[in-house]
């Protein structure tokens, strides 16, 4: 089946009642939309964090996201994707990140979204620099991200 | 010529956003990665760390991949995004 | 930890947007928000679907989302949760039942929101009647709704 | 006096919202049932479907459950909203 796909790498915020709209919109076929929102938390890894620096490898961004929604579609019958990452400066509370997948059929646009969300958090190239009081530092990449794209099997390696 | 790319940490801990090196091709990155620290020794630890990852045409290889001329290789720490 | 539990049934429907909204309203502590929407689709079970009617046990509809919901709680840390099923007539492309859940991690978010919308598919007491050209017509549950449970294991069974 | 209710296509199939039954208590489902068979020789087919469910008071039952006086006691089809 078609796919139809949009992938967004952004300093600007991004607007959820808008990209459901678009998910919906002249849509007859669709059961179901899963969606996915990142948002900055005040508490991270223990340290009280103010704000977030977001750098990412801009040649690379979209094109590694790409490959995981074509990845994605391999696996499962999607009718619509879309990807937003925002990169910058970023505050408490604000949105990171947003994963939309609809599908005719609610397993398929679960998994998906989980799936896309688990190798982003894994090989889409973005670095968080936090604010905290003890000054800027470098998140440490999680083991638990790290063993969460285990459960999608060897296929998904790129 | 290949142009390297740094990264996040990666990048502050070299103080530099990368730079072009003239090396024999097809090269691996392994030899890519001796060539850096030959420009700087300093890079030793860092370029060393085995979490370090390395895209090259903003594709993610392992360090056997081989390097043509031409092609852009970046090197950096684990993603932290989403 | 206390989750913020709210759940209703209604004829009226609702607004993504708004709800949405309210997950992360003076919400600091949360790093992932995960929603689900069900749509009327116009293919069901391979029937031309003009319109659908949802009825309920209204004594019951209720009580069993919120054990539903409490399940999930009991298995992962979660802060919000927002359940809204629709009742009475409905038409193509309609909004029908919404799950949104919000945690401090991605993974629980993910998980207990898939959790609750195939224990509700399997233990809500809601049926759906299909306006389509051959008639009204009652929609079978699917053996494949049915096996959406086993994977969350016994521990779940009522 | 126990409160009986159907719901969906059963509702459809007796052609009846529910009744109330006087029945010694307590008593299983499959009691209830054989009650309501007796009340209407017609619902012998339907309440007999392996697929029918039963909540007694508003939460899922199997049929060795126990009713007691006062219960309220609803049989309906497989569910099939979401």
């Amino acid at each position: 089946m078609t796919t139809s796909i949009s992938i967004s790498v952004q300093n600007d915020d991004f607007d959820v009642a808008q990209e459901y709209a678009a998910m919906r919109k002249d849509n007859t076929q669709d059961g179901a939309i899963v969606f996915f929102s990142g948002l900055v938390r005040e508490m991270n890894q223990g340290r009280d964090v103010t704000g977030l620096f977001l750098e990412h490898y801009p040649a690379m961004t979209e094109k590694a996201l790409g490959e995981i929604v074509a990845q994605a579609c391999t696996r499962w019958p999607l009718s619509r994707i879309r990807v937003i990452h925002r990169v910058g400066q970023l505050h408490i509370s604000d949105q990171i990140v947003f994963v939309a997948v609809s599908s005719s059929h609610r397993e398929a646009a679960f998994t998906a979204c989980h799936f896309i969300m688990d190798f982003l958090k894994n090989q889409a190239p973005f670095w968080k620099k936090e604010t905290t009081q003890q000054g800027n530092i470098w998140v440490d990449a999680l083991e638990k991200d790290k063993r969460a794209i285990d459960k999608w099997g060897n296929k998904n390696e790129d | 010529m290949i142009k390297v790319l740094f990264f996040a940490q990666l990048r502050e801990q070299l103080n530099s956003q990368g730079l072009e090196l003239t090396l024999a091709t097809p090269c691996d990155i392994n030899a890519i990665k001796h060539a850096l620290i030959e420009h700087n020794s300093q890079w030793h630890a860092h370029l060393s760390q085995d979490t370090i990852l390395c895209a090259v045409n903003q594709t993610m290889v392992d360090n056997r991949h081989l390097v043509q001329d031409g092609d852009e290789v970046a090197f950096f720490p684990p993603v932290t995004g989403g």
